[in-house]
């Protein structure tokens, strides 16, 4: 995350966020980048938690959509970020 | 390997041993013609009233290899017209212009080919070309690698080292697996890396400083010196440029003092795209006259057709300038691909109008180069597949060369204006069964060295072809009709000994071989030019000299052909 | 201890040939030349490994034979009206062979990561074509590289000492010799090295090719800023793009997974086709699975296609958003999944996902991951290019044999020789049926 | 009218169904037991019309008068009138992929949403879609720069992205809104939006003409503003405007002409400095 977004949350880097899109959303650890250099910009790891919050939406091209998706973001200190096993549990629904 | 197979009362045409048409027995043993074999335990195939020829050769076809393969990727569109099931035999493909590798093999099959070689490709991707060719079923393979713009070449020639040019080029093919030399626009393509678009004869390559005049010879030299089977295989310089007949004759003519006779020293490919008259595209006109006159009058030169078909297909080759400035005037899709240190890359699908001024005049070029150079040893019948179209459309252009009224049908429909330029309908020249044997299976074999393909010979490779043609019912100046749909399907094609196609319909699926040249230098010379290569090798590529060697490991049926070098 | 050189990298596209490998008691003791993904990757392969078929039996997954997951694997397929073969990236065209021919039996789909990856790219590709190049050609004569949504430092990261910016070539003495322009959303390493960054906002790279294009053909733009850049900025980076001796211009996801994904590529696609009318110029993307180019390329010449390649009715058909495994999981069509190496559980979204594990699931795989927890079939398999030889293409279509430096676990095959025993096996059923 | 209705048995397999036959050409002259086993796929088992539809009515072997009437959601399925020449099709329910593809003539009225690729390569007749539509409506096919080239769509929900892509004649109306890569390559032809549209209109343009009544976000780069216009025609009908008229795309050296209304635009009037 943009540093100045993570002191506008009133969190500091390592705290857990919630990040929400029309697709879902998702408990994350955060952490602060200078990669961030725009307040707004997002980047978060392809993978299993990114995959909560894009869509399965290709535009017909096979390829969801994984990047430039618009969401929100905010503290949840409290809240805990999920194991693999539990979001495979919650994959195969058990 | 194979049983015994008797090929009872055929029609054969085996202009090699002289046969015209007799009518006689072929006999079949462990995937050989031999003389006699035991009636008891042969196979019999009553070929009465039907032509026997050797297996169809192609000398020139672009069937595999990463540009081929590009091609395919660009054009699902085109893919969509011809969808392919899978069967008992036969695995799923696509066909039209660019056909998945299976469907390759079988078409070619189908039609009575047996000999299908690769004409241009980058050294560097050796491995994918071969790796291709695996999978392109029923077919014996080879190809030619690409040194025209070869910087190693470019520097051996500029330091005058001709002897370890030659041991450099017998390395090269050892090392990937090729089988003949092959230039294309030599010293165009690395000018066309700085975005040069035409280079001239006597010109020096841009840093370089050896024109390509000095690397034809010197490539010449270098084929004639490693003794290898295939002469020089060339597309000249100005490809598809109005006018370029006489770069052609000037290509030809440039090696002429090396010929010492015998076999043809050099042969120019497709010559449809480089024997064009007039000035620009508006007076383009067919220069295929110039050129046979040069060709009928020299015996180190040979040629093959790269004839236009009417159809929709995908032009592609290593000459990158000449596909930029194709795209730029028709303005479709556009796949440029160069190759370090090596060679180039253009693909652009084209579709041939008979309305179009400029194909209707390609198309003349290249039938009245086909009639009017006299001896056919000298021309091999190709469409450079698939340039001029594709190689499903041979028969079409065999029947052209057989009756002068199956060109007339296409000759009164073509382009008005190029119609009144063409000279057609004044060549009466008609093919004979035994000259379609020569340009499509004697001829390109002899000029490949195959000297086990493209006859019937005892000994040779039991690689036939059998076509429900009746020479005594079918005038091929008349009913072409019949002749043509005879050829697109073989009543029967036998690879090796092996039945593989039988009424049109493939029968049984083999893998073919592949051939490559191992030319013997001297151990001194192989050795140093082999350690200076390494010395330099990094510098001028992005892998390593050992990563370059293709292994035999990797080829299906690996088949060295291997010669003396004189050095 | 056996010292391996020459050996081939198998982990992105860069495909680094010149790695040196120690082999002490069939460990790798020590690495040279390789990336740190290179070294970790040969040092580390070995830690979460799968050990033993696994097959799932009330709910929770057992060990089993090879023999028995093989016949099960080959049911499932079979009973299949609807079945996607998938991955084979990080495999050796060998073992994509057989899978082409394995999902031909079975009347499946087959597809690969290009379809999450660069798939919009070849989408580009499809409508215009592209001008391209051999690495080395960059490294020779290219005095521009421009990264367009990639970022080569971080993700491969040798690229640019190999292949295309600080290398030394024939006509270039080194990064001295060349200009580099970074264009991405966010300031990257590869951004931050970068004599010019030009930041885009996310979603508008169509909008600012579209600029440039323009620019190029000295029309007027009709207003002040495009995708957040200043006209003034992108005409004089028109400028720079056309006046280059020989330009390169490296994309990545960040380009091709953003609004109108493969209309990004083609875009960029006209963009390098116009500069060729000012001066040689050459695009390519950067690739990320070792050996993405190659099934990509084994698929075109076996079935004209180079992924998403559907056999369902006998013939290979191909349509991206139809045939492309993320779609049919997302209209939920598919009645069975085969993974070979690769991890959709975890990459794939959420939705799509949850109906993957909701059908019957296989994974061959060398080593444990979120598919192969959720997956009923589990056979684990060799490390190509580490355990197994095979051929695999770089990004640019440079093709290499890799090497095996060590052996595989004991009773563990390659995926080349899994999927055999699977068409075998699949063979054998659809004779008895 | 003879008519032949389908009725969707219920659970219909979920793997893709192949209807390619199934358009009143593949139908007329055919008895209702003929009909019954007209060859269709499911997933990769060849199968039979009945194996997944009721089928009751009449058929006649005069294309014109025959009418299918195909009752249920089948979202699956593909090519449900694909190449049709004349007779009419409605489909009371979701349409899968390719509804009307490379149709030449006839009607086919989609009473529910449409799939992906809608009539792709139409030449002729009229597509009419009374709900949401996918992707690709009226475009090319993968690769194929050959898109659309006459007849009419019509559709009164959405669509999704690149509707008119290679649009090279005919006319599509969008009633609803539109997505991203409206007209791209666009060759000739028309395309009207009423509703409001993504951003990329008329990408690489060289010919034809958008018209847009809605809202859309910026314009690309390659569009020049050429005059103010007070109304429009989309075949016979008047639209009144007025409407920004843009010419381009200038990326490509087009020639396409994209009209946007002026009042649901402010943001356009920028623009206004230029004429």
């Amino acid at each position: 995350m943009n540093p100045e977004d993570i002191s506008f949350l009133s969190i500091k880097s390592g705290d857990n966020v919630k990040v929400t899109t029309r697709y879902g959303s998702v408990i994350l650890k955060s952490s602060s980048s200078n990669q961030l250099n725009k307040r707004g910009l997002i980047y978060i790891p392809y993978g299993p938690y990114s995959n909560r919050v894009v869509g399965d939406d290709s535009n017909s091209s096979g390829t969801p959509t994984f990047k430039g998706v618009q969401g929100s973001v905010e503290s949840a200190i409290g809240e805990s970020v999920k194991t693999l096993e539990e979001l495979v549990a919650d994959l195969r629904g058990v | 390997m194979t049983g015994n197979i008797i090929i009872r009362n055929g029609t054969v045409f085996d202009p090699k041993n002289n046969i015209n048409g007799d009518v006689m027995d072929i006999a079949i043993s462990n995937g050989k013609f031999v003389q006699s074999v035991d009636e008891k335990s042969a196979r019999l195939i009553d070929a009465s009233n039907k032509i026997v020829m050797a297996g169809g050769v192609d000398i020139h076809s672009h069937i595999a290899g990463p540009k081929v393969n590009m091609a395919r990727m660009l054009q699902p569109e085109d893919h969509y017209k011809n969808l392919r099931c899978k069967t008992d035999i036969k695995r799923a493909g696509v066909g039209t212009s660019c056909p998945s590798t299976f469907v390759t093999g079988y078409d070619y099959s189908e039609m009575g080919y047996t000999t299908v070689f690769e004409p241009a490709n980058p050294p560097l991707k050796m491995l994918h070309v071969i790796d291709e060719l695996n999978d392109t079923p029923m077919l014996d393979k080879a190809c030619y690698p690409l040194f025209g713009n070869n910087w190693h070449v470019m520097e051996y020639l500029k330091n005058k080292k001709y002897d370890e040019l030659a041991a450099y080029v017998a390395w090269t093919l050892k090392a990937v697996k090729g089988y003949a030399v092959k230039l294309v626009n030599p010293g165009g393509v690395e000018n066309w890396k700085w975005g040069v678009e035409s280079t001239l004869f006597d010109e020096p390559v841009g840093r370089f400083e050896v024109t390509p005049r000095e690397i034809l010879r010197g490539m010449c030299k270098a084929v004639h010196t490693l003794n290898l089977p295939h002469s020089l295989h060339v597309h000249a310089n100005l490809l598809g440029t109005p006018g370029n007949y006489e770069m052609a004759v000037k290509t030809l003519d440039s090696v002429r003092d090396i010929y010492t006779g015998g076999k043809p020293i050099i042969h120019l490919t497709h010559v449809q795209f480089n024997t064009y008259g007039g000035t620009n595209w508006l007076n383009l006109s067919s220069g295929a006259e110039h050129l046979a006159k040069y060709v009928n009058n020299h015996n180190h030169a040979s040629i093959d057709l790269g004839q236009v078909v009417f159809s929709k297909t995908t032009t592609m080759t290593a000459d990158g300038p000449f596909e930029y400035k194709l795209q730029k005037m028709i303005g479709n899709k556009w796949v440029n691909a160069d190759i370090e240190a090596e060679t180039g890359c253009g693909i652009v699908p084209i579709t041939y109008k008979k309305s179009n001024y400029v194909h209707a005049i390609m198309w003349i070029t290249g039938l009245e180069a086909a009639l009017m150079v006299d001896d056919p040893w000298k021309v091999c019948m190709t469409t450079d597949h698939p340039n001029g179209g594709c190689f499903t459309t041979y028969p079409k252009v065999i029947a052209w060369l057989m009756s002068h009224k199956a060109r007339g049908k296409v000759l009164a429909k073509i382009n008005k204006r190029a119609q009144r330029r063409s000279a057609l309908e004044n060549l009466d020249r008609e093919y004979s069964f035994s000259d379609i044997a020569v340009v499509t299976r004697a001829g390109p074999s002899r000029l490949l060295g195959l000297k086990d393909k493209g006859h019937l010979g005892v000994g040779a490779d039991a690689d036939v072809s059998i076509y429900d043609i009746d020479v005594n019912k079918i005038d091929p100046a008349v009913q072409y009709r019949t002749v043509r749909r005879a050829m697109r399907r073989a009543s029967y094609t036998i690879k090796d000994g092996e039945i593989v196609v039988k009424d049109g319909q493939l029968v049984k699926s083999v893998p073919g071989r592949i051939f490559w040249t191992d030319s013997k230098v001297s151990d001194d010379l192989a050795k140093s030019m082999e350690s200076e290569l390494r010395s330099k090798f990094n510098d001028y590529y992005t892998v390593q000299m050992n990563n370059y060697i293709v292994a035999e490991k990797n080829i299906v049926n690996s088949t060295p052909v291997k010669v003396k070098a004189n050095v | 201890m056996d010292i391996y050189q020459d050996v081939v990298c198998p982990v992105c596209g860069c495909l680094c040939d010149d790695i040196e490998v120690n082999v002490e008691n069939n460990r790798v003791s020590k690495v040279k030349n390789a990336c740190a993904m290179g070294t970790t990757k040969f040092l580390n392969y070995n830690s979460d490994r799968l050990h033993s078929p696994l097959m799932r039996t009330n709910g929770s997954q057992q060990p089993s034979s090879l023999e028995e997951s093989i016949t099960r694997v080959a049911e499932m397929l079979v009973n299949a009206k609807y079945p996607v073969v998938y991955g084979l990236a990080l495999s050796s065209c060998e073992a994509v062979k057989v899978a082409v021919e394995l999902v031909e039996e079975i009347g499946g789909v087959i597809d690969n990561q290009t379809t999450v990856c660069h798939g919009p790219s070849v989408q580009g590709f499809h409508e215009v074509g592209e001008s391209t190049a051999s690495l080395g050609e960059v490294r020779h004569r290219a005095d521009l590289v421009v990264c367009w949504g990639c970022n080569p430092v971080e993700s491969h990261p040798r690229h640019f000492e190999r292949y295309s910016y600080t290398v030394k070539g024939r006509f270039r003495k080194g990064k001295e010799d060349r200009k580099l322009i970074v264009v991405d959303v966010r300031n990257t390493g590869t951004a931050k090295i970068a004599d010019k960054f030009i930041q885009l906002e996310p979603n508008k790279d169509y909008e600012l090719v579209n600029a440039l294009r323009t620019a190029l053909n000295h029309e007027q733009i009709q207003c002040e800023t495009v995708a957040g850049i200043p006209v003034e900025e992108i005409e004089s980076l028109a400028e720079t793009l056309r006046t280059c001796e020989f330009g390169a211009l490296f994309y990545g996801l960040g380009a091709s997974h953003t609004a109108g994904k493969g209309r990004n590529i083609e875009s960029l696609g006209l963009l390098v086709r116009d500069l060729n009318n000012w001066t040689k110029f050459v695009l390519m993307p950067a690739r990320g699975h070792y050996n993405v180019t190659g099934v990509n390329q084994v698929c075109a010449w076996q079935t004209g296609f180079p992924y998403a390649v559907d056999f369902s009715r006998g013939y290979p058909w191909y349509n991206p958003g139809e045939t492309t495994f993320v779609d049919i999981l997302r209209r939920k069509e598919s009645d069975a999944s085969l993974i070979i190496g690769s991890d959709p559980v975890a990459h794939f979204p959420i939705g799509v996902s949850k109906y993957l594990c909701s059908k019957p699931l296989a994974v061959i795989d060398p080593s444990n991951s979120m598919t192969t927890m959720a997956a009923d079939i589990v056979i684990p398999s060799s490390f190509a290019g580490i355990e197994s030889e095979g051929i695999a293409y770089r990004m640019d279509g440079v093709t290499f044999s890799m090497k095996k430096v060590v052996e595989p676990p004991e009773k563990i095959l390659s995926d080349e020789d899994v999927l055999k025993l699977i068409l075998g096996k699949v063979k054998a059923l659809k004779r008895l049926k | 009218m003879a008519e032949i209705t389908l009725k969707l048995k219920s659970e219909p397999p979920f793997q893709p169904v192949d209807l390619s036959e199934l358009s009143p050409d593949g139908v007329a002259g055919k008895s209702l037991n003929e009909v019954a086993s007209i060859p269709i796929w499911i997933g990769n088992r060849p199968s039979v019309l009945c194996s997944i539809y009721d089928i009751s009515g009449e058929s006649t072997s005069n294309l014109s008068d025959l009418l299918l009437v195909i009752n249920g959601d089948l979202p699956n399925s593909r090519r449900i009138g694909a190449k049709m020449t004349n007779g009419r099709i409605i489909i009371n329910g979701r349409a899968g992929l390719y509804v009307g593809a490379e149709m030449k003539g006839g009607l086919i009225t989609v009473n529910g949403d449409a799939g992906d690729w809608a009539g792709i390569g139409l030449k002729g007749g009229l597509l009419e879609i009374n709900g949401n539509v996918g992707d690709f409506l009226g475009a090319a096919y993968r690769g194929s720069r050959k898109g659309m080239k006459g007849g009419v769509i019509v559709v009164k929900g959405n669509a999704g992205c690149d509707a008119g892509a290679w649009l090279d004649g005919g006319t599509i109306k969008i009633l609803g809104n539109a997505g991203i890569n409206l007209g791209i390559h666009m060759i000739d032809g028309t395309l009207y939006v009423s509703g409001n549209c993504e951003s990329r209109i008329g990408a690489s343009m060289t010919g034809g003409k958008v018209i847009l009544s809605g809202k859309t976000e910026d314009l690309l780069a390659g569009f020049q503003i050429e005059e103010i216009k007070d109304k429009v025609k989309v075949g016979e009908e008047k639209i009144s405007g007025p409407f920004y008229v843009f010419s381009g795309d200038n990326a490509e050296s087009g020639r396409g002409k994209i009209l946007i209304k002026k009042d649901t635009n402010p943001k356009l009037a920028s623009y206004e400095k230029y004429l």
